[in-house]
């Protein structure tokens, strides 16, 4: 599994920057010639993590957000990374339908989400350290194989 | 972001365009929240046609609204929804709270 | 002069990213309401900028690249650096047509462009540690205050 | 990326779409030179309409072609350029040697 390209992006962990965070991610994995399907599951996935780190990682205060994303032969690894707050019951914080803020109409359904569209969701997460996302996703590339 | 409802008879039908999510879920809360308040219909349907994103900050809002509407007995539905919204929808369980119309 | 967003952006040092790296800070760009104009004066300067790393700094080796973007009130600073070899006369540098690899058809037009795109363009470079060009323009909100 | 051509009588067309810069540049001087080394046509026009972006890296591109093409008393012209390259062939005194034709 040969690492072809990637990129690091920090910026500003608020929400104006989160439209521009998931097409930056997903303009760089057209490189792999993903399914416009798979662009879209990349997109939420991207978005959910980043979404997670502004209002759980920083909730008020505003932190620095750190996305790598590496791609290999036929997928993409996107690590997603705040310095903030952590958490401590990763598989409770897993569950479909749990947040800690309901408050704010949170769904609690970002993780549920980023594994049903990604291949593999793990995370890593240490109290007052912060906590980084690593999503891993094939790319077919059938398509392009049929064209060539 | 873009939002703006139309009224026909008894439905009152929201448009969004563009995007939804944490970024744009304040303003859309306030302009339902709004609508609803306002009242004057029996039904909402809310046309997701223009939506180029939803995330899960999106199924949270919608969920809101549900539970407004239903306090008023207000029934809530979604029309046009994309393919990744559908999937959305679909994995949430959305659609067993706000139905689908044509 | 209030900093109102940044990104930083680090990738791999070939052509294939060129096209991903203009239309990434084009599209972080768009937050100061910018004309087209604007918009395609910024694409041309961080392409120089870029193929410069390339094609110069690292010349047939693969290194990073780093772009820092910081949106002001009215204008952006766009700061590219690579770790290369570094160059010596930057004056003679940034002469129209001055280039130092005639052979690969180079034009010598490269910091001609950025200097007439941008409203100011300053470089910093050691031999042997590597160049940094900063730039600036500043993104008249003219039309916005029109149409709000 | 794309290069393709026209001849029409004695003139060649030259279309090109996409980015001219140091990632495609290399494909574009291959074509450009196999079809000078074939030869065939006494003008050669360079058709810009799509072309969505060129920077300094045309500019040698495009001197290289017209060198090679002066060795061999062949008039080069541009068509349809846009503004921005418009404003990158006046700055880089192009026009004085690559004409514009419509
Ligand atoms: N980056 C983070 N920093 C701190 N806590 C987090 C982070 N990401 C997730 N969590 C915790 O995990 C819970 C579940 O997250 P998620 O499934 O995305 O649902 P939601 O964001 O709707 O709460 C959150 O409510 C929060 O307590
Ligand atoms: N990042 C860099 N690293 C090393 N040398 C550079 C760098 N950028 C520019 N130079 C030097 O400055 C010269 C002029 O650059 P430029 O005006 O962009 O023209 P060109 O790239 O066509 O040579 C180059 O030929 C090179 O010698």
């Amino acid at each position: 599994m040969e690492l072809n390209n990637y990129f690091r992006l920090s910026f500003r962990g608020i929400t104006e920057n989160e439209s521009f965070v998931r097409s930056t991610v997903a303009a760089f994995c057209t490189q792999l010639n993903p399914t416009i399907e798979e662009v879209n599951d990349i997109k939420t996935a991207v978005s959910e993590a980043v979404t997670n780190c502004i209002v759980h990682g920083y909730s008020g205060k505003i932190g620095e957000i750190v996305i790598d994303v590496s791609l290999f032969d036929d997928n993409v690894e996107i690590k997603i990374s705040d310095t903030g707050c952590g958490f401590v019951d990763i598989q409770k914080a897993m569950q479909p339908f749990y947040t800690t803020k309901p408050e704010q109409e949170r769904s609690g359904m970002g993780f549920t989400l980023m594994q049903a569209f990604m291949d593999s969701v793990e995370v890593i997460s240490t109290v007052n350290i912060g906590t980084t996302v690593i999503m891993r996703k094939n790319i077919s590339r059938e398509y392009e194989d049929v064209r060539a | 972001m873009g939002i703006f409802s139309e009224k026909i008879k008894d439905t009152v039908t929201v448009f969004i365009t563009g995007d939804i999510d944490e970024h744009t879920a304040p303003e859309l809360r306030e302009y339902f929240d709004k609508l609803i308040e306002r009242g004057g219909f029996r039904y909402m349907v809310i046309n997701m046609n223009e939506v180029d994103f939803m995330d899960s900050t999106g199924i949270g809002m919608l969920i809101g609204r549900y539970k407004k509407l239903k306090n008023l007995s207000i029934p809530l539905y979604v029309a046009e929804v994309s393919k990744q919204i559908d999937k959305i929808f679909k994995l949430s369980g959305l659609y067993d709270i706000i139905e689908m119309v044509r």
